[in-house]
């Protein structure tokens, strides 16, 4: 199904996401929307891996399941961000990643 | 033009106007609803690069569970009718610069490098091959990380209980700090 | 099990033992049991020692142990004394003993003082029985950072600066002497065979001149930054002067040893050629510290800082025997670390125990102590005229060692420079005299110190047994300077082997 | 040959009274204490007799000659294979005579102060220290090479400081004490500088290889020079310097009198017979290399001696403290000695003024602790020191009045008394040499006459005083040593010396030169007769003298202002333009530094802490910008 795309695209298309992702998390202020950000980032390394395995090792599923495991890092990542974020509205009644300076020098 | 060159440019397309409307979008919940159309032209792109048992899993767990957090979690800290203040034009030109300089070294490197197609047969990645897989004990088993990716997720679980806990340690003491 | 090791089990053991009990008196009780037991350890070993001596056992070092620690680097737990370790183990067990019961009024934090006091010298014990140059290094740290909670705990005046500044100075020192040591490692072995750390091993390669050049002054800053050598020396006189009592005596008494002894045992003993090479710069360093010390020492008004300025002078001496290579001088310089550690450790328990009763150290403020305070001002008097150099005590030996040792050196310059050294007795003579003067003897100047108690029983065995020992290496010294002058001789052929005077 | 090894017993009875005594004295009490350590000093005393017996009369002479002898001899600590210190004992001529001297001084002096330190606090301490005293000046006197001489020469010292300063609570004496020790301890280290010199070129401290005409420091002769002398000439100089500050030469004489804050029975014993002549002994000792191998040193000793003489008896015309007279009485005699052996030469009737100088070591030890006693007498009966407040004391203290006349006849040099006999030789070794010295000599004499007279006249005639309570005669524990020492002063003239202590060992004969000795008697009658004229009776001659000269008067009176200058270079100079300014540069300079690169490195860290800001995304661009820098660095600078 994936005859005359060649390889290149789909990283092209996983750095932009990348780069749009790391776009957003350089500049929203939001922790959550930070957060998606991340989703995204991490979204476009699991784009490269399957186009890689697709494209250079087809007789092998080393990047799939290194998606796989991607998407429950995740997950696990997301929950216990969420858990934090909360946590940190509790305390400051804000989410502003800017408000929350507690540990400079 | 063939078909699946439309497909992928048409899922291309949509990731990456999501995307950029994600990180852009000044109402939190329509970020979020960005970001669900994303995952879910990413799971396209699984379909179209043959893993069918991936791009489930990409539909299951991330748009359906991550999403469904992330707009709980909005819905307790936020405001729905709420818009974000735009972000500083300072701040978002160096952060744009920052990202487009990254980008613009990974392209031309992508495009510089020449790959070289495999040779070998294709191999169909099945339910049951991928079962197999996961639970074998082989060279090529995945037993090991899947028991590990487990126990992380348990541990995930447990940590975020605890730590949005009401009247957890960190509770405590800003209660403290009011006194 | 060999008997060295007992000297880095027995203070862990008693630092467990501490730990483990509840009150004050009982954490006194173990320490003083646990050094005491160290200086019969000690006590024993020279024994032993002489023993294996006498029958004949002519090897560089006796007791050597060796266990590998650390496979890929060459590490070892490597143990072993010669007659130098020995009498410097000697000294320190005498002076840890002491310290504990000069600090027997310590009531702040008993506990942690006593554990942190032994942890201190177990590092010493460990340095002076390693000779591993690794392990040597590792003891090195251990005795230097307790010094830094030692003094900013317990301390006294600005103690939070000092503690700092000497931990800061000594730190800055092991970083050179760390890359002087690594140097050493790295060239350590002709191509092919293995790097290794044991000093005996090095000893018998003569390692690249080349690579001297850059190491030797790397060690031998390193090490004298500890032995006070001008201009790394001002750690001393503010460390000294708000370290506490049993401190300032270890300090003084054991740890600039360290400094003495690792320039001796490594700087020397595995470079001579480059320390041939550059022994001039230091050799003028080295005089201009045993003259500006006592200079320094004689306009001082603070007890401490006098004594401060005092060990400057004296370490300085140490190292300036050092650099004089050759047996006599360095068995002087052996002797003189010994002398100045027990008279100055001796000094220092006196200082405390003198302002532990009139709450100042500033002679300027006190007064004909002889009359109302005769046990400690007579042994004042003592420490102060072994310090000026009197026959019949140690600091004469010593002294006399270096001086004449230093003087048969063929060459013109190093006499020279001798000479300006010896001008030091007059000038110690001054300040130790001045002291006296002012602060023992004369109407006493304050009545509120008319009442005050002499002695106390464990003050007594403290400064007693420095006594015993300060008179005794003066009346006999020949055993002990034959000891170390015996094994002081493979070192002195490996220095002639590899390049004659 | 007879065994004279019980002769370490000499050393080791006074330093174990010393350590006992000193440990143990007051628990056992001051009348126990005095027994014992004068006891102690009897045993010692007998024991030298007993050697000088057996040495001079019943020891058979190798050839006429005087054997030096090595009673006892241990390696104390050995140094190189050739340089070892080793402790013994020595037994020839001068080191015989020398016992007999210090234990006989010793002794007395131990009974006389057993009443004269009577009720004093510290009794036990002060006998202790006799007892360290005496076991330093011993080991001095019969040291078999010269790093023991030191050794004991640094312990003379101390002792000297511990007995100067016995009244600690006195300023004055606490300073005096300093005083003494700082500056004989800086002329040891000329001392010390020289034994390093002499025994760099000798690789020997023995005396007998030292000494021996034919050995290598007498060899080494033409050695090396520097500055145009040879080294031993040099390293002998260094070794004077420390005999001239042991012995009070100038310029090292100031701690001299002010050493007299001391109980008088010390000063007796210490600074006037036994201690201070130790220079004398010094030079004696090494004197066959001084004399064969360094002229130029002894000519030094000679010059600095008879400068010495002539300075301290000017300014001991002019005091007035009876102790400070007799100090720089004192002074004067030693340079007399100095002199005589600075004139004298090697071997035979050559070794004259060597023999002399010994005599008169001898002689000046008796009647010189004889004036100090008897001066001791006195001030316990009068309780000063200052004779202008004291006058017709002869009525009161006959015994001291007596003894005391016989003692200043004896200094003065009147036939038949033992100064006489010892002070002609002296002045005939001078005349047949050196005939400025032999000129400043008489003028000493006559002075001395002059000023021992005045004392006596000062004390025991002139004015009538009235005194708080009647002065009355000492205890006989007192005048007993008195009485002894003033028949030594008057018989100790007939000792043969020139047959016992020569400069060789060997015999020789010797005559009173009558040529030389009449006029110098006459000197010494005109200055008695002067004092007497001036202070027999009450009358104003002495104002009106001191007015005619009244320069040169107070400059003596002053004592040349020689205390001032040195006050002036060790407080001006050495604490103000030396210490001072190193204290202050070791804490601004060099301290200054240190805490400088502390306050950089803490300056340096507040300003970058600011990067810490705390704004997770200032850290997230940093750390991308980065990483794309150094990807873009990687790749197309690295590899390209």
């Amino acid at each position: 199904m994936n005859a005359g795309i060649p390889i290149q695209f789909f990283l092209i298309l996983a750095t932009l996401m990348f780069f749009v992702g790391v776009y957003g998390f350089l500049s929203r202020r939001n922790l959550i929307t930070i957060l998606m950000s991340l989703e995204l980032v991490l979204n476009s390394v699991n784009i490269n891996f399957m186009a890689f395995n697709r494209y250079l090792f087809p007789h092998k599923m080393e990047g799939m399941f290194f998606s796989l495991f991607i998407i429950a890092v995740v997950a696990a990542e997301a929950a216990v961000a969420i858990a934090i974020i909360l946590n940190i509205y509790r305390r400051f009644t804000t989410i502003n990643v800017e408000d929350v300076d507690e540990m400079k020098y | 033009m063939i078909a699946n060159q439309i497909m992928f440019f048409l899922l291309s397309a949509m990731i990456i106007v999501f995307s950029v409307l994600t990180v852009t979008s000044r109402k939190i919940l329509r970020a979020a609803v960005y970001l669900l159309l994303v995952l879910v032209s990413t799971s396209g792109l699984y379909f179209m690069l043959n893993y069918q048992f991936l791009a489930a899993i990409q539909l299951t767990l991330y748009a359906g569970g991550i999403v469904v957090l992330i707009i709980f979690s909005i819905l307790l800290t936020s405001h729905i009718s709420q818009k974000f203040e735009p972000t500083g034009w300072k701040k978002s030109l160096l952060s744009a610069l920052a990202s487009a300089a990254g980008a613009i070294l990974a392209i031309t490197t992508i495009l510089d490098f020449k790959f070289g197609a495999s040779r070998e047969a294709a191999m169909e990645v099945d339910m049951h091959a991928i079962g197999k897989s996961l639970l074998s004990l082989d060279y090529d088993g995945y037993i090991l990380p899947f028991e590990v990716i487990s126990i992380l997720l348990l541990a995930a679980m447990i940590a975020g209980i605890v730590i949005a806990k009401k009247g957890g340690p960190a509770d405590q003491e800003s209660q403290n700090l009011k006194q | 099990m060999n008997i060295l090791t007992f000297f880095v089990v027995i203070p862990v053991l008693t630092i467990t033992g501490i730990i483990l009990v509840k009150d004050i008196k009982r954490v006194k009780l173990v320490a003083s049991i646990g050094m005491g037991l160290q200086l019969l350890l000690a006590a024993l070993l020279v024994v032993l020692y002489i023993m294996q001596r006498r029958a004949g056992n002519t090897e560089e070092m006796l007791f050597i142990k060796d266990f590998v620690w650390f496979k890929s680097l060459n590490i070892h737990f490597a143990l072993g004394v010669d007659g130098i370790s020995v009498a410097m183990i000697a000294l320190t067990s005498v002076v840890v003993f002491a310290g504990v019961f000069a600090s027997w009024e310590m009531a702040f934090l008993t506990k942690e003082f006593f554990v942190s006091l032994i942890l201190l010298a177990t590092g010493v014990f460990g340095f002076f029985i390693s000779i591993d140059l690794f392990t040597m290094f590792l003891f090195y740290e251990l005795a230097v950072i307790p010094m830094y909670l030692l003094i900013g705990v317990w301390g006294s005046g600005p103690k939070e600066y000092s503690a700092m500044k000497l931990t800061l100075m000594l730190m800055g020192a092991s970083a050179i002497l760390f890359v002087g040591i690594l140097g050493i490692y790295f060239h350590s072995a002709p191509d092919g065979e293995p790097l290794t750390f044991n000093i005996l091993r090095i000893s018998n390669y003569v390692i690249p001149i080349q690579a001297q050049r850059v190491f030797f002054p790397m060690t031998f800053v390193g090490f004298g930054v500890l032995g006070a050598l001008f201009p790394f020396h001002t750690w001393s006189p503010d460390g000294h002067s708000s370290a506490p009592t049993a401190v300032s005596m270890l300090h003084a008494g054991v740890l600039m040893k360290l400094g003495g002894y690792g320039a001796f045992r490594v700087a020397i003993f595995l470079m001579p050629e480059a320390a041939k090479e550059m022994s001039w710069i230091f050799i003028i360093l080295t005089s201009i510290s045993v003259i500006y010390g006592a200079f320094g020492a004689m306009v001082q008004k603070d007890l401490k800082y006098i004594n401060a300025y005092s060990s400057v002078s004296h370490c300085g001496l140490v190292l300036f025997a050092i650099l004089m290579m050759n047996k006599t001088a360095m068995t002087g310089a052996v002797l003189q670390m010994i002398s100045h550690g027990l008279m100055t450790a001796l000094f220092f328990a006196l200082i405390g125990m003198i302002y532990g009763r009139t709450h100042t150290r500033l002679i300027n403020e006190m007064g004909g102590l002889m009359k109302i305070i005769p046990f400690l001002s007579v042994c004042y008097v003592i420490a102060g005229l072994a310090s000026l150099g009197l026959p019949g005590l140690s600091g004469f030996v010593a002294e006399m060692t270096i001086f004449v040792g230093a003087f048969q050196h063929p060459d013109l310059f190093h006499r020279i420079t001798t000479i300006i050294a010896i001008t030091s007795i007059v000038i110690t003579a001054v300040y130790i005299l001045r002291v006296i003067a002012i602060l023992l003897l004369g109407p006493s100047r304050d009545n509120q110190y008319e009442h005050m108690n002499d002695a106390k029983w464990y003050e007594k065995i403290s400064t007693v047994i420095l006594i015993a020992c300060v008179a005794a290496i003066g009346l006999a010294p020949f055993w002990l300077s034959s000891m170390i002058g015996t094994s002081m001789q493979p070192v002195i052929d490996k220095i002639l082997a590899v390049n004659p005077f | 040959m007879i065994n004279f090894t019980y002769t370490v017993w000499i050393l080791i009875i006074p330093f174990i009274m010393f350590i006992f005594l000193g440990l143990a004295g007051h628990k056992i009490g001051p009348k126990l204490s005095g027994l014992l350590g004068t006891g102690a000093l009897a045993v010692i005393t007998a024991l030298s007799y007993i050697t000088a017996y057996k040495y001079f009369f019943a020891t058979p002479k190798a050839g006429d000659v005087f054997k030096a002898i090595l009673a006892a001899n241990t390696t104390w600590l050995q140094f190189t294979d050739k340089l070892h210190i080793d402790i013994g004992v020595l037994v020839d001529p001068i080191s015989v005579m020398m016992l007999i001297v210090v234990t006989t001084v010793s002794f007395m002096v131990h009974i006389y102060s057993t009443g004269y330190m009577k009720g004093e606090k510290g009794y036990e301490r002060y006998f202790a220290f006799l007892s360290l005293f005496s076991f330093s000046m011993l080991g001095l006197v019969v040291a078999p090479n010269i790093f023991q001489m030191y050794i004991f020469w640094e312990l003379v010292g101390v002792s000297s400081y511990l007995l100067i300063g016995f009244y600690y609570e006195k300023p004055s004496a606490v300073a005096a004490s300093k005083k003494a020790f700082i500056v004989t301890r800086f002329a040891d280290l000329g001392f010390l500088i020289g034994i390093l010199l002499l025994s760099f070129h000798t690789k020997t401290f023995d005396f007998i290889t030292l000494t021996d005409p034919s050995g290598p420091a007498i060899a080494q002769a033409g050695g090396a020079s520097f500055l145009g002398l040879s080294v031993i000439t040099w390293s002998m100089i260094f070794v004077y310097l420390g005999g001239a500050g042991k012995s009070a030469m100038f310029p090292f004489h100031i701690w001299l009198p002010d050493a007299m804050e001391g109980p008088t029975p010390v000063s007796a014993l210490i600074h006037a017979a036994t201690m201070v002549v130790a220079g004398v002994y010094l030079v004696a000792r090494m004197f066959p290399v001084y004399s064969l191998a360094a002229p130029v040193a002894l000519k030094v000793v000679a010059y600095v001696g008879g400068f010495s003489s002539l300075f301290a008896a000017i300014i001991a015309c002019t005091q007035t403290d009876i102790k400070r007279v007799l100090a720089y009485s004192t002074i004067s005699q030693i340079g007399y000695m100095m002199l005589a052996l600075g004139v004298s030469g090697y071997g035979g009737h050559e070794g004259l003024g060597y023999m002399a100088s010994m005599f008169h070591l001898f002689t000046h030890a008796l009647f010189k602790a004889l004036l100090f006693l008897g001066a001791g007498a006195i001030i316990h009966a009068v309780h000063t020191n200052l004779m202008t407040e004291m006058g017709g004391l002869r009525k009161y203290l006959p015994i001291t009045h007596l003894t005391f006349l016989i003692a200043c006849l004896t200094i003065a040099g009147i036939p038949p008394f033992s100064g006489f006999f010892s002070k002609d030789e002296i002045l005939a070794a001078a005349f047949q040499s050196n005939k400025i010295l032999f000129a400043v000599e008489y003028a000493v004499a006559g002075l001395t006459a002059f000023y021992m007279f005045r004392l006596y006249f000062n004390i025991f005639w002139g004015k009538e005083t009235q005194y708080q309570h009647t002065p009355h005669e000492a205890p006989f524990s007192m005048t007993i040593p008195l009485i002894i020492l003033a028949l030594g002063a008057v018989f100790a003239g007939w000792i043969p010396f020139n047959k016992l202590v020569t400069s060789d060992g060997q015999a020789f004969e010797s005559s009173i030169e009558w040529g030389v000795a009449i006029p110098s008697i006459l000197i010494g009658v005109l200055g008695i007769f002067v004092a007497m004229v001036m202070y027999r009776k009450e009358n104003n001659i002495p104002e009106r003298l001191a007015a005619t000269f009244k320069n040169t008067y107070k400059l003596a009176y002053h004592k040349f202002y020689i205390d001032e200058f040195y006050l002036f270079v060790t407080k001006k100079i050495i604490f103000r333009y030396i210490s001072e300014p190193i204290a202050w540069f070791d804490r601004h300079i060099i301290d200054g530094t240190m805490n400088s690169i502390a306050t950089v490195t803490q300056v340096v860290s507040f300003r970058i802490r600011k990067f810490q800001s705390g704004q997770l995304q200032q850290y997230a661009f940093v750390f991308i910008s980065g990483a794309v820098l150094l990807a873009v660095l990687m790749i197309y600078i690295w590899y390209w």
